[in-house]
This record gives C-alpha cells, structure tokens and sequence, in this order.
C-alpha cells in the first residue's frame, strides 16, 4: 500500500530543507525557550536546572558518562533535525479472514523536539503504527514495507539485539493504560530500574545484588520519580503499582520511558484512562519534558481536544493511511479532508449550541478494501472518480497534506 | 482457601482466570492492538441480514459463532471427531459388527486381526472388543455428560443465588463445599458408591456429587463480580426483579466460562469412571464403557494388550476432541482470549 | 448488545448439550428383553474380580430366556444386603481352614448360621451335619455328611460352582517348593540354588498384623507361620503332623494331652515349655486377654474349654463337647512366649514379635514388606515335613504385591522368587519360561453361586435346579479359569472330610433347564 | 511481617470449625456405610457364635448408640486419641504416621516432577504457540489426563522393570539400603545422611510411581502455565517491557512466567490435594505402602477409627495446602492479602 510513496512529495521531502536550516518548528507556533532545544543532549541529564535540584555527584557521575560513551558510538548524524523519518510504513495482521492492513504506507517525519499528534477513530491504525517504529507489532502482525530512519539509522535493518538496544534508550514508548502496563508482581521502583538496567545505566544482576549499587539504584530512582512529580518517592518506590492512583502510575510509566533520555517519546493515548484534571496534569508534565530534554514526542490520540492543546502538528489517521496532516491549527480551523471535517463535527464545544453530527456508517473493513477511498462509504463529497482509485496524499495550500479527491487545491 | 474462594480458578483447574481477566470484561478496555478484535467485534456488527427479531439474532449469532468455530482448525477437528463419536454412538447398532454383550467363551482374547472376525480383537469372555468399543461411546458420552449436566444445574443454581444474594444462605453452602473439597475425592466416591450399591445411575450420582462443587464456585466468584457492574445497577434502577435480573442479565454473561469449564470436565468424568472400576464399583459389565474396558484389560496386559490399550485410545481420542472444542468455545466465547 | 449476543450462542450450544443428553439416554435402554408375561428376571450380583464370571452366567440364562444382568458390588456392602434378603443371585465364595464341611457347608447352609447368606433351611441337613458335629466317629460322621449331600444336590440351594486349583510360581533357582494347599509358604524347607535370599510376592495389600493371635486373615498365617509354630501343622496336602507337640493322645473324646517337644527355643533365647502353650491359648481363649482386646481367633477352637500345664512338657486340652475337627484348628494356633510378652507388653510384641518358627522378625511394615532372618537356633521343626534343621536361607522377605501384573513382571525380573496366586492367563504363558516353575495345587476355597431360597423365584427348588442346570460351567471354567477350576456336586470340597465322590455335578442342560423352568410357570426361550 | 502472622493464625484458627465438620461428616458417612466391621474382621470362620460376635462389638464400643460413639470419638480427638483400627487392634496414630511418610514422599516427588516437566514445556508452548513442541506437548497432556493412571502404571512396568530392567517394579526400597529414620522421607533422610545408595535405591524406586502419578498432574499444570502464559505474554506490561528493551528472556521469564505464576500456583496447590487423596491407585499398583492404601483398605473392611483419623488428616493436610498456597499467592501477587 506503499506505491503512492514516491510519487508525491512527502512531508520529509517538503519540511526538510526549511528544518535543516534552523532546526526550528513551524513559523506559525513559537517555541517557548528553543534555545535549550539544540543542546539539550549534551546538558546530561535533568529536564532543567530547575526541576532537578539535587544531584548527587556519585549518580552524576555514573550516569552522564555512560550517556556520553553510548551517544559517540552512534553514527555521526548528517541531518540531525530529523530524528525520526519514517517512510511507506505498512503493517498487516493475517487474520482468519485474511490480512487487516492496519497501517497503510504512513510517511511521518520528526524534528528533534517536535510534538506530533495522531488523531483517529479507534481502530484506525494509529497504535499499530507506534508499535510499528518500535518494531514491536504483535505476533501475528508484521511490517510489510517501509522503512524507519532513526538519526540517519534504518531501523528495519537493525538486528533484533540492536533494536533492543535502541528500544528504551534512543525511543520509548508509554501506552494508554497504566493500570496494566505496570507489572503488577513488581515494585514500583524496581520497574524504573529495569529500563536503567537492560541499558546498562545500572549494573545488572549479580552485581545489582551488592549493597553499593542497590544504594545507587535506590537513588536514581527516586530522582527520576521526583522529577516526574511523584510525592515522597523515598517511600513509594517501594509500593506496588495498585497502591498508586492512575495519574500516579501514569507518571510511573513516563519515568520508565524517560529514565534513559531517550530521544523520542511515543505516548499512545497516554491520557485516555484518567481522570480529566489527571490528564492536564500529565500533558503538563509531558510538555515540560518536551520543553526542557527535546525529547520529540509523538501523541496518538482520539481526542482532538488534546492534540489542539498539546502539540504543533497534527496528523489524521483513517483506515491505516493518513489523510490529512498539518499544523494544528490550520487543520483545526480550516479541514480540507472531509473525515477531519466529520471529526471536528462530533466534538462539542463549549458555548456553541450547535447540534453534533456524528459521521455516518463504519469503519471499513481492513481486510477487503476496495480500490477506491476508504473513506469513500461515508464521504459526503464523494465524487464517481472516489470508487475507482485511492486519492494520493498531495499538499494542499503549502502547509497541509490531504489524502482526498474532492480536495481544493 | 480464600485464593480459591476468591479468584475463579477451575478446582484441579485446567484453565485458569485470574483477578485481571475477570475485571476486564465490565471495563471495556479495549487493547487498540488487538486487530483481530477489532476487526470480529466490528464484523459481527455488520454482517448479516437476518433481521433484528430474537429469532434472526440467534440465528445470526450462531453463525457467527460457527464461522468463528470454523476459523479454528482444532475446533474444527476436535468438533468433527465428537460428531464422528456421537454418530457412531447413536448408529451402533448398524457400526458395530457383533452385540457388544455377545459373550462367547471359545473366541475369548483373540488378537487384533484386519482379515478376521474381530478385527480388534476380543475381550476376556470373548466379546468383540470393536463393537463393545463402539456401544462404549454411548456409555461413555452418557457418563460425561450426565455428571456435568447434573452438577452444573445444581452448581450454578446454587453459585448465582450465593453470589448474588450473600447472606447466611452463602455462608451456609460455602462452608459445606468447604467440608466437600477437604474430602479426598476417590474416598468420598468409593464411599458413596457403598452406601448407594452398584448401578449405572448411582455411578451417575457419585460422580456428581462433589462434581458440582467447582460450578458452583466458580458461579458465585463469577455472579459476586458481574453483580458489581453498571448494568445490573442499571436494571435495579428500573425495578426489574431480582429473578429477572439473574435470568436476563446475570446468567447470560457468565454462562460462557460455565459451558467452557463443563466441556473441560466432561473428559475428566469419563476418565474417573475408570479409577472406579479399578476399586470394583465401576457400571455393570454388560454395559461396554471405555473406563471399565480398560480396567478389565489391566489384569491381561502382559498377554493381551489390545483389551486394554485399545478401549483407551477410544478414550483419549474422545477427551482430546473434547478439550480442544472446550477451548475454542473458550477462546471464542471470550474474545478477551482470543489467541494471536 | 454483548450479553445477547453471548446468551444466543449460548443457548444454542446449551440446547446442543442437552438434546444430546436426552438422545444418549435412549442408548441405554436399548438391548434388553422385553418383560412380558412371566419371563424369569434375575440380577446377578457380584465383586469386582467375579465380574467375568458373572457376565458369562448371565450370558447363560438369557440363552434360555432368562431376563439377567450382572452388577458389581463392593463386598461388604452386598454381603450386607444379601444378608437382609435384598438380593436374588449372588457370587460369593467361602474358604475352609478345617478340611472339613465344619467350616464350610456348616455356617454357609445350616438355618440361620452366619455364613448362610442364601436363607436355605432344611431342617434334615441340619439335623444331619449336626450329627456329623458332634460324634467323632468317623463312619457316623461320613454317611452324615453323604446324608446332607444327598439333600443339598436335590434342594439346590445354590448353583453350585466349583473350587481352584492354587497356582503358585518360583524362580528355577527355588529349591524344594511346593504350594500347600492352606495357602502356607513353607519357607524352611525350601533353598536357593543362588543368593541367600529368598522374596516372597504376596497376593494381599497388607498382612493384618504380627501378632499371632491378633488377625483372622489366611494371608496374615502365611507370613507369621514362619516365625510361629504350632503344636501341630499340616502337611501340604493338608494332613495334621506334630511339630511342636511331640505326639498326643486322647484319653476321652473331649480331652487331648500333648507331649511337648524339648529344648525348643524362642528366638529370644527363651526355652519354650508347656507354660508358654497354656498361655498361647488363654491369649486367645479369654476375653480381653490381649491388652484388653480378644482374640478373633476364639472360634477356631470351637468347644475348646481350659488349657491346662500337666507337667513342664505336658499340656491338657478339655472341650466342653466332643470336637472331631479340634486338631485341624489347632494347626491355626501359633504358640508364643509367655515371659517376653508379659515383660514388654502386648503392644510391643506386636511391633517386635518373638516366635519359636525357622525365622526371626527383623522388620518392615505391615503393607510395605517384612523381613525375616534365619533363626540359627530352630529345633528343626516336624519331622514329618523333611528336611530337619535350620532354615537353608538366610533370609526371607515377603513383599506386598496386590496387583498380580506387577507380581508377576516381579518374577520375571528376579526381583521376587515366589509368587502367590498366578492368574490363569497369565500362567499358562509362565509355564513356557525356563526361569519360572509353576505348580497348582487343590484350593480349600468353595466359589458358588448363591440364591436366595426365601423369596421367589429361588424358594421355588425347581427353579433352583433350573438354575443349576442353565450355566455352563465346563465351558466357563474351561476358559476364564483355564482349565485351573473344577466344578462341584455341592457345598463340600473334595479335600474335606466326607465328601461324596459319587455325587456328580448337575450337568450343563439348558432343555432340562427350560422344561424345570416351564414347569414352574416361567416362559422360556 | 506481624499481621501477616495474626493473620496466619487467624486462618489456622479457622479451621477448627472444618475439621469439626469433616470429623462428624465422616463419622457420619462410615455409620451410613452397610456392612459390619465385626462381621468382616472375623470373615468366613466357623463356629462362631452371635454372643462372640456381641463380644467382641461391646469391647470396641460399636454397641452403643450412635450419638454415644459420636460423642467418645470427638472426645478423643480433642485429647488426640485417635483409636485403634478394629481389624489389627494396632494404635491408630501408629497406622497413620507409618504410612503418612511415603505417601508424602510420593506426592512431593511427583509434584516436583510434574513441575520439573510442565512448566518448561507450558512455557515453551506459549512462546512458540502453534509449533510442533507446542502441539506435541499438548497432544502429550491430553495423553496424561486422559489414560487411566493404572494403564500408564502397568506399561511403565512391563517397560521399564520387566524389559528394560532399569527400574525396580514396586516398593518403596531394596531390603538393607534403608537410610535412618529422621523425617521418614527416605530420599530426604538419605541426603542428610550423605547415604548416597540409599538415595539412588529411593530414586529408582520412586521413579516410576512419580512419573505415573505426575503425569496427570504434569498435563494439567502444562496447561494451565502454557494458558496464562498466553494471556500474560499478551499483555500490556509485557509489550512495554520490550518497549523498554528488555532481553526477551527476561520478558519470558521475569515478568510473563512470574506473573502466570499466579494462578498456577492455586491450580497447583489443588493438584497436591489431588495427589495426596487420589494416589490410592498408584500406591496399590506399586504396592506403595502409603496411607492412600491403607485408608482404601480401611474402608472396605469398615474400620472406623482409622477411616476417621485418616480422613482428618487428609483435610487437614488439604487446610494446610491451601494456606501454603494463599501464603505463595499472596508472596506472587502483592494485590492480594491474606
């Protein structure tokens, strides 16, 4: 499903020149303090002098050399601005009824520092596609073609040891449901300090078994979980993840993922099981981290809300492909495609009376689409020519991509 | 006791549910990554014509119950060996070559022959062992099914009323089925067959009556959790009775893990008609059953083999078509489990 | 929208489920006669290991259109039920000790005893074998016994069955072995042609205990007769010898002096006279003589009264009444030291029993195994049973091997030398081994099959006879037993006293079968 | 640490109520039971009277009213005096703790053989779910569950013992290698003896009846291990760990296998009770000299008294398991208290 790759200009080959120039977002959202942006790798560890207020030299000390020593063996980065290209991307799931084509030749590409959000109904490909770029598709689904270009590596090369290897150190993942993404069977703390261990921040088992570097974990650990705003993590470490509350175990999971500084972040409906006034705080919390290490992050979410709140560019997921990708604000106040209309259509908003009108019909079936627009069922512009082939992703207005036959151009 | 009280666990489990799967069902927490899910929850909304009547969703529902079945290579070949096995238990008396009570001293454990008159050979008195295997189906299927039959309805019927209504009544069966599992199992059956004496539906009732135990907890652990969840909240807040609430509501969502556990055990029960006759109270001996077929062959296996072996694989055959439907009912009744 | 989805399959399959429950219960049904007018209906019932036999009677009468189904019981509980009258056909079986109908036709068949189990009261064989009871002339007694086998073959009390031959096997390298017919395994006068240790598989699951005079299991004697001599013993074909007694006399018929044979030792250094012989009975004799327990084993003596020491090597026996079969019980009687046991207790000398026999108690358990030594310093036993002297083995063990598979793979791997009761099928492939030797020898025991002559159909004696005459025995015998079984006339074993060689066993017949049966108003086939 | 002892306690103290239960229960059902223990003990004797027979009945009590004999047995429990059997006249404690030894011995072993084997192979299943080891095995288990343990038994013997010759057929040692007494488990008295024969000969001896006994067991547990293996191997705390990039075996084995522990653990300690009152058949095929035969026995010859004691001790055995098993659980899965 990746034939349409090369012929139009994806958004790498678009955005690419004017990133390479000053690594800077999109003219349209000012960067709050840009300038800790570049360097924020090379500042070691801590999201700020701020929030990181004790260091104890022994942790310093262990930590940002190893950091250092495992950032110089990596390829020297040409473009360094894009820490994340992924082009064609396309997964499949073999089912009894055949193969669901989950993610359908997705392009993204991603600035260091950036935030991209995908939004989409559920079942639409988005968290297939996360679990795509870290190559962790469940058995039996598997990436047909594509390729995922990590800081000038391709992923999709790496062997399944190097690919650990980057997993947890270079990109980490949060998932929607702390509750069940937490072992329940270990320590809160102990949790942390697996992701420092397997990456080698923290000597692993025997030697995790002296006194010493239990002293050390113990340590690190409590600084990561005081720095993701967890109260008194000198005693809560200990705990289990069911005497946490949900915001609480979602703050736990970012600390795992965030524990080695990796350089994207990939939250897969991070917010969706909690409470609203949790949610804003760990978006806060997420877009601190953002702001202070650079770490890009990439926000799947079915919530437009969230996204207009949250990030600089927003791409909409439908049936497997994107069909409309942009600035947030643009595609929020102007969509082209008319599933992005759809969406915006059946959120309310507060102070506007207007009756919500759902998008009629169904998601497709994944495993026998017809040659046409996916979205083609439910469209209301559909035109004769949206049956018989799939629009293209071309640019709309200089900004924009837009997946659709009916587009203005 | 108290993890068995409380996590759902089928007693001697084959299959086990812990606290997670169990909560589960009431949250909806949908895995984004299941695709398989997905994609079946969504088919089954769309496919069909069958019109909205009671009639055309149970219609439309068992064909997607039985395409899903069919998606399933070992329900499929499990549910083709027990067709073949209950076909061959109804038609016997066209199957079988001989009555399988045909006793005839002079042929008596003849070997397994393809060209002669008994091609599995005879038993001790004679009688051919491939019809006796053949009428030992009925028997057998009668067995397994029966004992689950009776202790699922008494275990469920006293697990839903338990869970639902707590209260002394729950107290007062629970510390019974206490006392019951504390009762080694093979004494409590050897006993019971002695105060009962000899005959089929006595073995029937023995093997039931501690049978029910494991129904009716896992009932009640199921009934106690489904009772938490917003819909039958919702349908006390419109005033349906609490009978119409079990029936309606209740019963329907935990009957799956029920139907899976009892096809489960089905082959236990046939096999535990075995045991008894080991101990000298299995059925009577003119009625051919696997497990007192083989029973008879012990004493003959440094001559005869095939009096005991083959009844046995008749047997195994049988309990593995069982269990590998037990577990595709499983896995698809409970979408939750769905492998891959 | 979940739950009917799941309750519509559900109901599906459940009905499923229960429309195969309900075709399945027809199968049942299926076969048997239709119950129309007077067909004869009988159910036979039966043990676990009769279960064979009782199908091929079955298989029998229903040959001449009798209506019959075999069912398998557990013992106790169909003993039980018999004995209420619950019961119309009943596999049972009944060993002697006696080689003589005292302890078999007697209690199984005169009105009212414990063992009649079939109701049957005939007033004239009462009166007969109670004739036979209480003289102790032999010719009396013998046309006495031939009178109540006369009444017996006409009343039929039962179908009369038939008794077994006791195959035993030995690894090649037993020497002297032979099997006796009171199931005794004479371990001292057999030898080994290599090893110094002999293993004997038993056939029962556990020994019941080892003090003597605390069991009444025949399993039980076999493993204590070799540590524990009697007064008397019996040759293997059940002849009464002394062994410890060295002869006897009777001065009336109620009274018996025996002469104790001197410098016999117990195996705790003891010396054994006629103090330890009157204590061994009174154990047995008086209630609560064994730490406030008593004997089960009383009734063997029968009339038995006092024990009395004449001098150091003299004992007197007095009965109440003439008792002709006292020796053959007191072949059961083992004689134990009196100052050990009063020294260390009842308790103890059953955890550490000390006898006068070939071996010595040196340990195990009671249903795992249980070892002997050689006991250097034996008298040498009865002369009558050569040879004399010490055990030849050094060591003797019995193991408990309740499953005859197993005890005889046992055989076959040299991990045992004897092995009790060799199951005929397996037998007659044993004979072709050249490292087995196996011999048969006549068993004491009476398998029959009993009816209940108080209720109809059976108190009907046509009906009875029918009965006897319906069941092939030769071909059953023949085949379930191989060859091993023969078939009786009655109650009375041909190794017991009295019995009738003339009496021939009711003959298979089903016309004369069906023609008794038509006669009693029964429609036959 | 100190709750969960009061609470330990707390469950120990529980139990009293079901073990007063099954000691009338079982009162009860024996009573229920036709057939005479007399009777049975004197079997086919001649010439005994009905006035011996009362004798012998007023002399073990078996005269008095129900509610009387009931009342004398709780009695002695409580002092724990547990009786004598009728048939042997032996203390009945003396029966029961003769024979608890090997039948704990036997369950132990074949628990841990069924462990040894089952969770690899459910684990293995799981991870290669659908390869041929998977279906192997599991077509393996059906095998174990479903042949009846005494074909499985016998054929281990004509095998094993009879053509092979490597294993003894039955019985708990060869005569003259047993270690010293100390717990009375012959392979644990000879290990801490350092009495290496003895260790071997208990070894070889328990082989076969172990492996026959755990083979159901082994099947069942496979099962279970490989199910929630599966359940676990698809959840959301697994994929994070390899999010996180932990080394696959790790995610096998630390945080799939620990967490499928879970119910295993319950389904397992249901199986010791299994193992410790459903060995009667294997014992008896092995002439095992374990209580599982000797209560078998006991039955059938209505011995009261050691029925009685003998079903106390399985239930209290079974009340122990299973706070073992809660005690285990609760350790595995820190959701759960006491």
């Amino acid at each position: 499903m990746a034939l349409e790759t090369g012929t139009i200009p994806g958004p790498c080959g678009r955005r690419a020149p004017g990133r390479s120039a000053d690594c800077a977002p999109g003219p349209d959202i000012p960067r709050k303090q840009g300038g800790t942006v570049n360097n924020a790798r090379s500042q070691s560890a801590g999201y700020t002098a701020g929030i990181e207020p004790v260091r104890e030299s022994g942790v310093a000390a262990g930590w940002a050399p190893a950091r250092v020593a495992a950032d110089a063996v990596r390829p020297a980065d040409e473009r360094a601005c894009a820490v994340l290209q992924v082009s064609g991307l396309s997964t499949v799931y073999p089912t009894t009824r055949g193969d669901v084509q989950a993610v359908r030749g997705v392009d993204l590409t991603l600035g260091e520092g950036d935030v991209l959000a995908i939004v989409g109904e559920s079942g639409c490909g988005k968290s297939a596609c996360l679990l795509s770029i870290m190559r962790l598709v469940p058995h039996p689904g598997r990436i047909v073609a594509g390729s995922i270009m990590f800081v000038g590596r391709d992923l999709m090369s790496l062997s399944a040891r190097e690919m650990r290897e980057v997993r947890g150190r270079d990109i980490a993942m949060v998932f929607q449901d702390p509750m069940t993404t937490l072992n329940p069977a270990f320590r809160v703390g102990d949790q942390i300090a697996e992701s420092l261990r397997v990456h080698g921040f923290l000597p692993g088992l025997p030697a995790s078994l002296t006194r010493r570097s239990r002293v050390r974990q113990r340590e690190m650990v409590i600084e990561l979980m005081r720095q993701v705003g967890i109260p008194s993590p000198e005693t809560r470490h200990l705990e289990y993840p069911h005497q946490f509350s949900g915001g609480m175990q979602q703050r736990v999971l970012i600390a795992t993922a965030l524990a080695c500084r990796p350089k994207i972040l990939l939250a897969d409906e991070p917010t969706t099981a909690l409470d609203v006034t949790i949610q804003a705080q760990v978006l806060d919390l997420m877009r601190e981290i953002n702001e202070t290490t650079g770490t890009a992050i990439v926000l799947v979410t079915h919530d437009l809300a969230i996204a207009a709140e949250f990030c600089r560019e927003v791409a909409v997921m439908y049936a497997g492909q994107i069909v409309e990708q942009g600035p947030i604000d643009a595609v929020l106040e102007d969509p082209v495609h008319p599933y992005t209309r759809g969406l915006l259509r059946s959120i309310p908003r507060l102070g506007e009376r207007k009756p919500l009108t759902p998008i009629m019909g169904e998601v497709p079936d994944l495993a026998a689409l017809g040659p046409g627009c996916s979205f083609a069922p439910r469209c209301d512009v559909r035109r004769p020519c949206c049956d018989i082939s799939q629009p293209e992703l071309v640019a709309v207005d200089g900004r924009r991509l837009v997946r659709c036959h009916a587009r203005r151009d | 006791m108290r993890a068995l009280r409380d996590s759902p666990i089928c007693l001697e489990g084959i299959e086990a549910i812990d606290e997670g799967r169990r909560a589960a069902p009431g949250r909806e927490v949908r895995r984004p990554y299941d695709f398989q899910e997905a994609y079946e929850v969504r088919a089954a909304r769309t496919r069909g014509s069958w019109g909205t009547g009671p009639l055309g969703l149970a219609v439309r529902n068992f064909l997607s119950f039985a395409r899903q079945m069919a998606g399933n290579p070992a329900a499929v070949i499990g549910g083709v060996v027990i067709l073949l096995y209950v076909a061959v238990a109804i038609f016997a008396p066209w199957v079988a070559p001989c009555a399988p009570d045909q006793v005839a001293l002079s042929e008596r454990l003849a070997p397994p022959s393809w060209i002669g008159e008994f091609p599995l050979g005879t038993d001790q008195l004679g009688r051919d062992i491939l019809s006796r295997i053949i009428y030992g189906a009925r028997v057998s299927i009668l067995v397994g099914v029966l004992t689950i039959a009776i202790s699922v309805t008494v275990g469920v019927g006293l697990g839903v009323v338990a869970g639902y209504f707590r209260g002394s009544f729950d107290r007062i069966v629970s510390r019974f089925t206490d006392l019951l599992l504390a009762f080694p199992y093979l004494i409590f059956v050897i006993g019971a067959m002695a105060v009962l004496g000899p005959g089929f539906w006595n073995l029937i009732w023995a093997l039931s009556f501690k049978g029910w135990v494991e129904f009716y907890r896992l009932a009640r652990a199921e009934v106690m959790s489904e009772k938490t969840r917003e819909y039958v909240e919702a349908a006390r807040a419109l005033g349906r009775s609490h009978a119409a609430i079990i029936c309606s509501e209740i019963l329907p969502n935990v009957v799956h893990s029920i139907l899976v556990l009892g096809t489960l055990r089905m082959g236990n029960m046939i096999v535990l008609e075995s045991s008894l006759s080991f101990l000298g109270l299995g059925i009577p001996p003119r009625i051919p059953a696997w497990g007192s077929m083989v029973n008879d062959g012990r004493r003959y296996m440094l001559t005869a083999w095939w009096v005991a072996t083959l009844p046995g694989l008749a047997l195994v055959g049988l309990v593995l078509a069982i269990n590998l439907v037990g577990e595709a009912l499983r896995d698809v009744l409970d979408p939750r489990l769905k492998e891959g | 929208m979940r739950a009917s989805l799941v309750r519509g399959k559900v109901s599906l399959v459940a009905g499923a489920v229960v429309a195969l429950a309900l075709l399945s219960m027809g199968f049942l049904s299926g076969a048997p006669l239709k119950a129309a007018g007077k067909t004869l209906t009988v159910v036979i019932d039966a043990e676990a290991n009769r279960a064979d036999e009782a199908e091929a009677i079955a298989a029998d009468l229903r040959a001449i259109g009798v209506q019959a189904d075999a069912r398998i019981w557990e013992w106790s509980a169909l003993k039980d039920s018999a004995v209420k009258g619950e019961r119309q056909m009943y596999l049972t079986d009944w060993g002697s000790a006696y080689f003589d109908p005292f302890d078999l036709a007697l209690p199984k068949l005169r009105t009212g005893d414990r063992g009649n189990y079939s109701h049957y009261s005939n007033p004239a064989f009462d009166r007969a074998v109670d004739k036979a009871l209480t003289t102790i002339d032999p010719e009396v007694r013998r046309k006495a016994y031939y009178e109540a086998q006369s009444i017996l073959y006409e009343d039929a009390p039962w179908i009369f069955g038939y008794y077994l031959s006791e195959t035993e096997a030995a690894r090649a390298e037993v020497q002297n072995w032979q099997p006796a017919m009171d199931s005794r395994i004479n371990l001292h006068d057999v030898g080994l042609t290599r090893g110094d240790t002999i293993v004997v598989g038993m056939k029962t699951d556990k020994a019941v205990s080892l003090d003597p005079a605390m069991h009444r299991e025949r399993d039980t004697e076999t493993v204590l007769r070799n540590m524990f001599d009697g007064l008397v013993t019996r040759t293997w074909d059940g002849k009464v010898v002394p062994e410890i007694a060295e002869s006897w006399t009777t001065p009336a018929d109620n009274v018996y002096v025996f002469k104790i044979r001197k410098g016999i030792k117990f195996h705790s250094g003891e010396a054994l006279d006629a103090d330890d012989v009157v204590y061994s009975f009174e154990r047995v004799l008086k209630e609560g003589a064994i730490g406030g327990r008593s004997s089960p084993r009383k009734g063997l003596l029968g009339p038995l009264e006092k024990v009395e020491k004449v001098d150091q090597y003299t004992v007197r026996f007095t009965l109440a009444s003439p008792f002709p079969v006292f020796l053959q019980g007191l072949v059961h009687i083992q004689v134990v030291p009196k100052d050990y046991i009063q020294k260390v207790g009842d308790d103890e000398f059953a955890r550490k029993p000390v006898g006068c026999g070939p071996f010595k108690f040196v340990g195990g358990r009671l249903d795992d195994q249980i070892v002997m030594e050689r006991f250097d310093d034996y008298y040498g036993g009865s002369p009558d049973l050569p040879p004399m002297g010490p055990a030849k083995v050094k060591r003797a063990i019995f193991r408990m091997m309740p499953d005859p598979t197993v005890r005889i793979a046992a055989l076959k791997a040299g991990e045992v030398q004897i092995v009790q009761q060799v199951p005929p099928d397996i037998a007659a492939s044993l004979k072709r081994d050249k490292n087995v030797q196996v011999k048969s020898v006549e068993g004491t025991r009476v398998y029959c099959v009993e009816l209940n002559c108080a209720k109809p159909p059976f108190n009907d004696a046509r009906v009875r006879r029918a009965m006897n005459y319906a069941v092939n025995w030769d071909r059953i015998l023949e085949t379930i037993y191989g060859g091993t079984a023969t078939h009786l006339a009655t109650a009375f074993l041909p190794s017991g006293f009295g019995f009738n060689p003339d009496l021939k066993p009711y003959p298979y017949d089903p016309a004369r079968a069906k023609e008794l049966l038509k006669e009693a108003g029964y429609s036959v086939k | 640490m100190r709750r969960t002892h009061v609470q330990i306690l707390e469950r120990v103290l529980a139990t009293i109520p079901i073990a007063l239960g099954v000691a009338i229960a079982v009162f009860i059902f024996m009573r229920l039971m036709p057939g005479d223990p007399v009777d049975i003990m004197i079997g086919e004797a001649g010439g005994v009277t009905q006035e011996d027979i009362h004798a012998l009945k007023t002399e073990l009590g078996l005269d008095q009213s129900l509610p009387v004999q009931l009342g004398r047995y709780l009695a002695g429990l409580v002092r724990g005096d547990l009786g004598y059997s009728i048939p042997s006249s032996r203390p009945v404690a003396v029966v029961i703790l003769e024979a608890l030894p090997a039948t704990m011995e036997l369950a132990l072993c074949s628990l841990l053989f069924a462990l040894v084997i089952a969770v690899p192979i459910g684990v293995v299943s799981a991870v290669r779910q659908r390869s041929f080891i998977d279906r192997t095995s599991m077509a393996a288990s059906f095998l174990g569950i479903s042949m009846p343990a005494f074909w499985l038994g016998i054929l281990g013997i004509i095998v094993f013992s009879l053509h092979l010759r490597w294993l003894p057929t039955s019985g708990r040692i060869t005569y003259g290698f047993e270690p010293a007494t100390i717990t009375g488990l012959f392979t644990v008295d000879a290990l801490l003896t350092g009495n290496m024969p003895a260790l071997w000969d208990a070894l070889k001896h328990l082989a076969l009846p172990a492996a026959t006994l755990g083979a159901g067991v082994a099947a069942v547990v496979a099962r279970v291990v490989r199910s929630s293996m599966l359940e676990v191997l698809r959840a959301d705390y697994v994929l994070f760990a390899r999010a996180k990039g932990v080394v696959e075996r790790a995610v096998t084995i630390r945080h799939a296998l620990r967490n499928a522990l879970i119910p295993t653990v319950t389904v397992v300690g249901l199986q010791v009770g299994t193992l410790l009152g459903g060995n009667m058949i294997v014992e008896s095929i092995f002439g095992w000299p374990g209580l599982g035969r000797v209560v078998v026995d006991a039955i059938f010859s209505r011995d009261y008294p050691l029925v009685q004691a003998a079903v106390m001790v399985y239930a209290l055995t079974f009340v122990v398991v299973n706070l073992a098993t809660d005690v285990l659980y609760t350790y595995l899965n820190p959701k759960m208290t006491l």
